[in-house]
Order: C-alpha cells, then structure tokens, then sequence
C-alpha cells in the first residue's frame, strides 16, 4: 500500500494545476465558453502540448502508457477549474473505448489526431443501434442520446446491438442536434440512417465498458476536485462573511456543516483514489463492483457538498457570477451522467455488493 | 375536532378552481404547467383578471379593498392556485407593500397606491437586502439625508426579485447613522424607480434567468411624502412586513404540483414512485400542521412562531421533490433549454425547466429567513433556548 | 375545520393527564411492570373507572359512543407517561374488532368484560391460520406471532384465512408463549391445533381492518405523546446541563437539532390528529391511505426524535435510569409494530398515494 | 500509489484469520456472530490466547513488549478480529493504559505492570467522566489530598466500561484546586479497586445489561508510586491516551459483520438488500480513507485530525447498518431475550441482539468524544473556523 504521489506524478500535478490556475481563473471561463466549439481551443493546444491527451494511452499506439494516477491528477485540477476541454469525452471515453478495443494499427491511426487534439472523438454510449452485416461494411440505423462533447465531435464511437463501431461526424446517414448541458460542455443527440463502415472500425463491447469505468473513475475526480473548491470558496466566505458584527463562520451551526463538507470530500477523494486504482484491477466484476460504489458514493457526496456550498453562501450562491454556483451545476451533472445514483446502488445489490451473507471465518 | 372544510368552504374551492379553469390564460397555464416563468405582461394581465374578480389581494381586509378572505379562504385560494398552477398574485405587491401602506401609510398614500397596488398599475420591487446586509438585514448602509422636501438617498440594493418589471421600489434607508442601535435609526422609503440617479443592474441566477437584480442609487431624490409609517421607525413597518411575509409559506400546492409530474415522469419506475409516496405522506401531514395553525390563527393577531415550522418542513419537501423530479426526469433533462424554448407535444412533459427549477429552488431555503434563521427563531420562541 | 377540543374532550384530557402524572412517575414504573401481569392492576382499575375503556364503543354495545379524538388524548398521555397497561391491545385492537365486526349482542357480552378491566383481549393479526368448517363450529389450525398483548391476555381474536374468530385463551387445542417486549409491554406467540369455536365466534374481516387502522391512529397519539415528552426533558436537559462553564443548550448546533426535533414532533401530533379524525372518513381507500401516511410520518419522525433526544442526554440516554431511553426503545417499538415505515410506504405507493398523476385543472 | 498489502502483508492477513479460526473458542465466537457479550472469563481466556502468540497489544513497541506492529498489520489484525468476529483486545488495557504507562510510567511501573496488563492479570477500567465532566473533561471535581506517601482520593466516577470486572482503575483526579488553569491541577493516578473506600455501582443501560458502572471514592488512600506523568501533570498523560484513543476507530470490519448479519436475514428483500449495498459503497469508500489515514500516519508521530473524519463516517455508518439489521429482522426482534439464552438452531440467526445493540450502539456517537466534538475539531483544525 501506498498512497503517495511519485515525483513524476507530482510534477505532473504540478503543471495542470498551473496551466488551471493561468489559463482558468474563474472570470476567464464565461470567455473559454463562447468559443467556436464551447471550449478554448488555445487551452486545449496547451493541454496537448503538456501531453495530458497522450497519458492514458499505451505506447504502442503512441502513447505515454501512464495510468488511472495520472488520469485522476488530470481529472482533479480540470473539476477544480471547472474546464470546458473536452478531455473526458474525446481522450477517456471515446479514447479508451479506441484504444482497447480495436488492432493496435487502427488504434494508433484514430488515436494520433484524437491524442494531437485537432479531432475530437465523442462516445455515443446510450445508443440504440442495430448493425448489418453487409459484405465487407456494416450498415448502422438507430439513434443515440446525450452523445458526451457530440455537439462538435468529428468522430464517434456508436454502440449497437452488440459491439460499438467508429463513424466519422460527416459520415452519409449520420445527423446529429448539438446542444449544450447544465453544469458545462456540450453533446449531441444522433441520429443513422443507413450509415455504411467498413467492418474494421469494430470496436469491441469490452473496451465500452471499460472506457466507462475510466470516464466513471474520470468524474470521480473531477467531482473530487470541484467538492474540495467548493468547500474551500465555502470555508473562505464562512470567514470573511460579516453579519451581526462577526464572521458568519463564528456559528457553531454552520462549522459543523462545514465539518459535514468536509467528510463527505475526504470520501469523494477516496472514491477517485479507488477508480484511479480500480484501473488495475484485471476481474472485471470487482471493477464493475468498485464503479458501481465509486459513482454511488460520487453522486451522494457531491449532491451534499453542492447543496451545502449554496446554502452557507446564501443568496450569492445562486448567482451566476458566483463560482459556487457553477460547482452546484456541474457536481449534479457529474451525479447524473454515466448512471445515477440510484441506477448503480441497484447493479451492485444485483453483484451482491461487496460482503457476501457468509460468515467471515467460513468465507475464507 | 374536525379537519373538513364547510360546505361554503369546498364550494369556494369549486368556484376559484372553475374561475381559474375559465380565466387562466392558456399560454400561462403552459408555462406554469411547465415550470417556466411567465412574461411581465402575462403576470399583470393575470393580476388584473383575478382583481376584476376581487381576488388580487387574498390578504387584505375589506376596509383596504381586498376580499376579506377568513384565514381558511385564503389559504384554500392560494392552495388552488399553486396546485392549478397559476401565478400568485405579484407578492410584492400585495403581502408586502400593500399591507404596510394600510397599516402605516397616511390617507394619502392609501388613496394613491392602494388600488394601484393591487391591480398592478404599479408593479413594486423590495429593496431591503443590501451586499454587506442579509441576514443581519439592520447592517444596511443606504442612507437617506433630508433636504427640504426631499430625501438624498444614495446607496446599492441587491436581491430585487423581479425588480427589472417594476415601477417602483419599497426600500429601507438608514436615515439616522448615529441611533444608539442600528435598528433605530432605519426608515421605510418608496423610491420611483424611474427618478434620475436609479440604476437598475441583472443578476443571472444558476437556473440562466433574470430574476433579480441590484439597484444602485446614486443621489436619488425622493419626496418626502414617500416616506412610511414615519422618520426613523422603518424597523417597525419592516417586522410587520416580514411577520405577514411569514405566514402559510407551507405552499403545499406548489410541491403538489411537482409531485404530479414526478408521477407523470416515472411511469411504473417503483422506486420512484416510492420517494413521491413518502414524500406525500409527510406533506399530508403537513397540511394538517399548516390547518392547525390556520386555526389558531383564526383567533389572534399575533404572529405564530410555529410559522418557522412551516416554512422549514415546507421548504425541506419543496426541495425533496424538485430533486426528485431531477430524478424521475434523468440526464436527458441536463439539456440547456430556454423558457422562450417553442412548446413541445401537448402530452410531454417539458424537461427544460427541471434542471434550472432544481438549482434556483435551493435558494428557497435562503430568502425570506434562511433555514439556520428559522431554526434559530424555533429554538429561542418555542423552546427558550438560547 | 375546528382543530380545538371540546370542553368535554378537555375535562377527559385533564382526567387522563392527572391520573399519569400521579400514578405513573417515571420511578414508579418499574414497580408497575413487576405487576403479576406485566402492569398496574390498580392504574388499569383507575383507567375503567374513569371510564377510559368504554370511549371508543358505541352505546348499543354498551360503551360511550365517544370517537377518534378522544382515544388519541388518551394515547397522548399514554406515551407522555409510558404507560404499560393493554389499552392498545385490549380496548383499541381486539375491542374494536369485536366491537365492529360481530353482532351487537354478542359484542355486548364480549365487550362488558373487556371494558370492565377484569378480562383482557388481544388481537392476533399475523396469524396464519386455516378455519375449516365443522357443522355449527369452526377449527382453527396454526399459528399466530407477536401478538400485541397476548401473555396475559384471556380472550383472542385470531385473523384466519377470510376472517377473524374469537377464541378463549384456555380453550382446548390453544397454547401460548408469552414475552416482553422491548420498550414495554408483552406479546404472545400462540400455536392452534384442532382449537373448536362456534360460528358466532366470527368476527369479519373488514372489522380487524378498522381495528388495525385504530391501532395505528392509537400508535399515532401515543407517539406524539412520547415524542413531546422526549422534547420536553431533552430541552430540559439542554438548559441545566452545563459544560465548559455554560449550559450545553447555548450551544447553536445543538439548538438548531433541537428546532428540528420540534419540526417532527409537530408533523407527529399532525399525524395523531389526522388519525383521530380519520375514524370518521367513511371510504376505505381514502382510510387505508391516511393510515398508511400516518404509520409511515410516524415511524420517521418517531425514529429521528428517539435518536437526537438520546444523543443530545450524551451517556446519561442510554442508562435505563433517564427516562428518555425509554421514550426511545417505545418509539422504536412503534415504528415497527403493525407495519414499519417502509411497508407504509410501499402500500402507500401501491395505492396510488394522495396525488394523481392527472394535472389539477384537468382532473376535477 | 498502490491500494494493494503486499505479499508479507496478505499472508499476515491469512495468518491472522487462520490463527483465529483455529484457537478462538467455538461458544465465544458463537456469542460474537450473534452479537452478544462473552464473558469476562471467555475475554481473559482469548486475550491470554492472542497473548501466547505475541499478539494481544497490536499497538505495542517490541521495546514495551508488543509485537511491534507496522501500522497495517495493525490495520489488519484488528480488522480481522471485527470481520471474524473475535473480541479486541481489551482497550483499557491494550489501547489506553498501557501506552501510557509505556510512555510516562517509572521503570518500575513498567516492570510491575506491562506484562500483567498485557495478559490481563490486572483488568482496567478508565476512572476519567463524572456527573459533571463528561465533553468537558477537566472540569472533574474528584479529589486526591496528599499525606505523606498516599493520596487521599474523594470523588465520584462514572461510565466505566466494564468496570465490574476490573481489578485496577487509572483515573483523573484533581490534585490542585487552585492551579490557574483547571487542566493544570489534574493528576493521573492509578487505583486499586480493592482498596477500602472505593464502591462499585452498576449502571444499566438501554440494552438491558451491565456493562457500565459508576465508582464512589471515599477516602481512598492510594500510594503516591500509583502517579503517573507526575503530580498536576495528568492533563499531558490524557492528551496523550485521547489521541491514541482515536485513531484507526472506523472500525469498517465491525459494519460489515453487520452488514452480513443484514444479509442473512434479507433474504431476497430487494428493498433491504439496496439499502445495504448503499451503505456498503460508502464503506467500501471508507476503507480507502482509513488507508489513506494510515498511509499519512506511517511517517508520522502527530495525531492525525482526520481521524476525526473516520470516527464520525465510521460511526454513522455503523449505526445506519445496525439500524438496517433492525428492519431486516422485523417486529419479532422486538421480544426481549438475554445473552444468557440458550443458542438457537445452528442456521438461524439470533434476533435477540438486535434491539438491544441497535439501542446501545447510539452511544457510539457519544463516547470517544461525541460527534458534535468532532465536528468542532475538524471545523478548527482542518477548516481553520471559528
């Protein structure tokens, strides 16, 4: 066991964290979201640059062969920065579903432009789908909803029936409605209509699973990192918040919702901490298990932190000027995508949790 | 003991409910429906309806014009509204400004702004909280410097609900900066908000729309018939004011109506259609908290501490079904839309509001005595703690 | 609407209270329990005489014709001075039943000794038991649990498959296992084997419904009288019990508990009310409903209000000594007897709560 | 980073279950599964047993003849004994007294009494709350006057865990009345329950059982060689012994016996069975906050303010899975049984604990230092409020 940072993941911490700080104040933000494709494309050159697009990925298809560690570094600056970068659709979604599940030529080849930052790739997970066999190609028709970063997405990982394929955004059949989301970033809904690709843009069932659990382990984080600003930003008002002559922070009433804050973070550091490990993690029913716990325990937390962070902030809270309230957004956002609460409380009753009913002493 | 309504009583609730069925303006309906907010033009147009028909101000006594509605009958006019949903009368208004002017206000000001008040001839802002004063609301610094006839009122006021449609503005001032208590030395000002020096500022709120505001006042003159209820006794009109603002803040209609669509959303998803029964059955019980207050009500003129009760339960299921609703609705529902967004299918529930009526009713728990002020007040006036 | 008692409901309402606060201060209770039977059999004397026992029945049966409210000041100050005498499972639940659900003449001789003192009932309601017609009688096989008041009890009336039978505790083919219960009072479990009885011993099966629905409405009142008196001491507590120099209830944190336990015992004494009155609603839908809401919101606030009381005493709520570990183990007791909170609420949605899911407008 | 023990510590991990399945008594392992309470001869019994092995003072230096444990194979060992479930260490002895007296005792305290306490020779109570010092400790009023080579104590103890079966209490008395401050005239003292003057009360507790006691010190003349840490000096002996006291007490292996208790008797009760998957996903999230506690603490001497965190989510889980085994089991859990029953059939589970635990586990947010101490602590020490 060990819980420490290695140096090279602490330099790496190091310099996301500066770029946030630099290129991410919070008045800089409103500006980053009205560009062209609702995020900064000079940020995400910087994020490219800093070679963040690359970690993930093994060096066989180009990448830096870095870790779940790594990811969650990344995943922790961009909640506390509240980044608009469409790092978690296009490089943890759809990157990992590419890069696990298709031959590594293929991988390397979709992967370069996705890694370069110039494509954008955009997993369509909640997709009803039926693929064709047909010769050589597959013809795809059906429909897929709230596309992560679809709404200016080049390529997309499609789900069907029982495998996922790549199609390119301009691919004939392919349409798609862009919107934007609460709590930040875009998506799509699409819709094919006899889209054709050839039968090497398959990829695998196994790899969406797992490019899930990395996006589920990704929020992790990024909840992680916008409860702990949130508390901070809480703790700071609580401060300097004068009524009744004293610092509001002075009633016992609201330290203790503060200390209640700061239990609930400690826990979302943990979940992103296990999903960061769970990578590892070769069984996949113990990864099913631990992400099942981990978005659980995320919803819950950041639900409580995001409702909390409001109310001790009192009117301002609910302002758009305020930062709390774009915590408040994007945490229940985060509680909502990739399965709810409830959703993933459900599948692991249905694993049968993580204690079986037998006694301990004869389980072993 | 008996919790029934009289017969006069449920016929009244028949008629508003066929006066609202018959009179709403379908658009409006919609948006209520929806959760959207209607336009200025739709509430004032909605007023005036309900004011043809006497009932613009629930609240108010005969002698100030209102229907002298009994406790009962008002409540059941507000419960059908809310469960309708229809807009409230504006309550700036009428449980605000217009029960202040009759109880302070001289003839002269009952004469000039009561009707108006009520038939939305003049649309009224509040402005009592101030950045450096919320809770603590007696901390305000916009003062008020007598010259001849004129108050010289310079300052910057904050959370004006709906104060971008307003005409005018019911504010406090402070007029003497050297009371030996700062609560002595505040007085109860109307400002036109159209006299030179007013600026008017939006604040987008986390569910993207513009409901409140900041005004500034930047050497305003004010005549100094708009002052009310006297120089230097503003704090005393304020407790009025905020004790009426108090009273059957339950709005169990409005969590009703939430629940409705909760239902329509969830289909036969039995989880969720176990959250909503739980939630109905602690908001069928607080109906009979909030008829037992309405009854002790009845006989007397004092404020009822256990209000805090009301507001606080209230609140806490207000709250517990939108996030529901959040539920019920799922992500589809983190779509941006807008309330100007074109009506979908007549029988599909409209998703865009969910998301931002979520985020905004969290502040439900903040305005008009915040959650920790109301458990305060139960802990020291009930329970004589403290 | 008229929320006030009566003056006669008052004058009952001060009987009632007198006779607690004399009779059954908390250290006499002890006493009262080491009775042969469990209870004061000179207290049960005082309750007959007041006439306590006869409330709820009609003057055909020879009873006082009183209703809903008056049984609920009774059960008010019954939880205030946890009383242990079969009030609930003598009078409300078995009488009831057999007060509604057989012919007044025969209730009249069931109900004289009941309402008399000198012979108690009991109700089994969780029983499975077969009744096979035989002639002019019945036989009843079986079994019966947790049958509220069942160790001293000298008459049952035992749930069968359609309806209910009224059956002597020492009739042949009968055997009982008595016990305590937590939070006071005993139960039974009873085992029927060949039990004969005759066929005026039916009583229906809508009738053991009102008399559960009264028994709920009794919980009802019983823990709103519990639940203020746990306020009341805790409140008590808070003002004399000084730490670090000043009495612990200057402590906002714990004033702000305290607030909320008020909130909940407020909904409690709305849910005794509700109860009180829905013995007059004359649809068993619109019945079965309230009284599901009222078991549930019981249950709830019962639990919260036991737990915050016994934390905010610290070590002294959990000694046998102070009485308020007692109003906790009775108001666990409550939420769990004749059906717990989640139960009710599963029934509850069942029924389709108290809202449709048709708009307002549209549905009246 | 890493979750993972290594090699060396998962076979310690097997060794430890392997050792405790082979040489824990069957009927005391029974009473565990079950949630009752062993004796005390069943406790001494497997204290000597894990003594034999070197094993019964898990947080003991070799130096102070402990097993010299990293601090997870402490972890380990101790969540083994939870899961198991086996009974801890008796915590007067192992996690309280002995440390201190490894820490502050002469060489010869050390000599006459680590071993002893080690194996239980010597059972000790704590003697540190009164009547009027419970969160605030220093406010105790029990008195120790010294007369040549003794002290005479006088005073009034109470909640002394297994104080019935003990042999020895350490205590706080107050050995200068007149210290500046209150914390700096306490002494920490060592007494002999045999010794004249000293009476034994039990208490009862909402369980239905004796497990706590209240000690009357009337003359008691103790010798001056029972002080520990040096006279006034107590309040530095109780920090010390307060913040060992506090770590590593999620007791997560506690919860999910409880948890599979649940299990067991949900059946397949989908209801009950989500709820407890809900709260086995904030445990399973808990264990990871534990390891990243003792991950901090290994290179560290200071006390750990998260701990905090780990006693107030450790507690609040421990008492929601007590809660859900109460609902599993139903209304039948509600008849009053004894420890001393007679055991059930092997493949039922005995409902008889459940209340009463239940009951009796709402004081795990009060001992220890209650849950709203350390909401205060980590307000003021992590958050810096206040």
């Amino acid at each position: 066991m060990n819980l420490e940072l290695s140096d090279d993941q602490r330099m790496l911490k190091d310099s996301i964290e500066r770029l946030v700080t630099e290129r991410y104040p919070f008045d800089k933000r409103h500006g980053h979201a009205a560009g062209a494709r609702g995020f900064s494309d000079a940020v995400w050159g910087e994020m490219v640059e800093l070679g963040l697009t690359m970690l993930p990925f093994s060096e066989h298809v180009g990448g830096l062969g870095l870790g779940g560690v790594e990811t969650m570094i990344v995943g922790e600056a961009i909640g506390r920065g509240l980044l608009l970068e469409p790092y978690l659709s296009s490089i943890v979604l759809a990157g990992t579903a590419i890069a696990e599940g298709t031959a590594p030529e293929i991988a390397a080849a979709q992967l370069e432009g996705i890694m370069g930052g110039q494509t954008i790739a955009a997993l369509a997970d909640r997709a009803e789908v039926t693929a064709t066999p047909n010769g050589d190609s597959v013809r795809l028709d059906g429909a897929a909803s709230l596309v992560l970063g679809g709404d200016h997405a080049d390529v997309f990982v499609v789900t069907s029936n029982d495998d996922a394929w790549i199609v390119p955004a301009d691919a004939p059949g392919l349409s798609r409605r862009g919107f934007s989301l609460h709590g930040g970033g875009g998506a799509a809904d699409l819709t094919l209509s006899g889209v054709q690709v050839s039968n090497e843009a398959r990829v695998t069932a196994s790899a969406v699973t797992r490019a899930i659990e990395a996006g589920i382990a990704f929020l992790a984080a990024e909840a992680a990192g916008a409860m702990r600003a949130a508390l901070d930003v809480t703790v700071e008002y609580l401060k300097t918040r004068v009524q009744f002559g004293k610092a509001i922070g002075t009633n016992q009433a609201l330290q203790h919702r503060a200390a209640e804050m700061l239990v609930e973070v400690e826990q979302a550091t943990s979940a992103a901490i296990y999903g960061a490990l769970l990578a590892n993690e070769d069984d996949p029913a113990e990864r099913a298990r631990g992400t099942a716990a981990i978005k659980a325990v995320i919803g819950k937390t950041g639900r409580f932190v995001a409702q909390y962070a409001v109310q001790l902030h009192g009117g301002i809270g609910v302002s758009e000027e305020h930062v709390v309230s774009h915590y408040f957004r994007r945490l229940t956002a985060i509680g909502m995508l990739l399965g709810g609460t409830d959703e993933q409380i459900k599948r692991l009753a249905k694993m049968g949790g993580f204690t079986s009913a037998t006694p301990h002493l004869a389980a072993a | 003991m008996d919790l029934r309504f009289t017969a006069e009583e449920e016929a009244f609730r028949q008629d508003v409910r066929s006066f609202i069925r018959d009179n709403l303006d379908p658009v409006t309906h919609r948006k209520m429906m929806d959760g959207r907010i209607p336009t200025k033009e739709e509430i004032v147009a909605w007023q005036r309806t309900l004011n043809a028909r006497g009932w613009a101000t629930p609240s108010w006594s005969k002698e100030a014009g209102g229907p002298g509605f009994s406790v009962v009958e008002r409540y059941i006019f507000l419960d059908e509204l809310h469960q309708a949903p229809a807009p409230e009368p504006v309550s700036f208004n009428v449980s605000m400004i217009g029960p202040v002017i009759s109880a302070f206000g001289t003839p002269e000001q009952k004469d000039r702004l009561l009707a108006a008040t009520a038939n939305i001839d003049i649309w009224w802002a509040q402005g009592f909280s101030e950045p450096g004063a919320g809770s603590d609301l007696a901390a305000l610094r916009t003062s008020a410097r007598r010259e001849g006839d004129h108050f010289i009122v310079n300052g910057h006021k904050i959370w004006q609900g709906m104060g971008h449609h307003a005409d005018w503005m019911f504010t406090l001032v402070r007029t003497n900066p050297d009371a030996p208590k700062k609560q002595m030395g505040i007085s109860f000002l109307l400002i036109d908000l159209r006299l030179p020096g007013v600026t008017i500022r939006p604040i987008i709120t986390s569910d993207g729309r513009h409901e409140v505001n900041e005004v500034f006042l930047d050497d305003v003159h004010v005549p100094a018939d708009c002052l009310v209820g006297g120089e230097n006794r503003g704090w005393d009109v304020t407790k009025f004011l905020l004790s009426n603002e108090r009273t059957g803040i339950a709005r169990i209609g409005m969590t009703k109506h939430l629940i409705r669509r909760v239902k329509r959303l969830a289909g036969d998803d039995e989880a969720v259609l176990r959250k909503a029964a739980a939630l109905e059955a602690e908001l069928k019980i607080l109906e009979i908290t909030q008829l037992r207050i309405l009854d002790a009500q009845r006989g007397s003129n004092e404020p009822d501490p256990r209000s805090s009760v009301l507001k606080l339960k209230g609140v806490e299921l207000r709250q517990a079904a939108s996030e529901l609703l959040l539920e019920a609705a799922g992500p589809q529902a983190l779509e941006v839309r807008t309330d100007e967004d074109p009506f979908g299918e007549e029988d599909t529930e409209w998703l865009g509001t969910i998301m931002p009526n979520y985020a905004i009713l969290r502040a439900a728990s903040i305005y008009g005595g915040s959650s920790e002020v109301q458990k305060t007040i139960v802990a020291k006036t009930i329970l004589g703690l403290g």
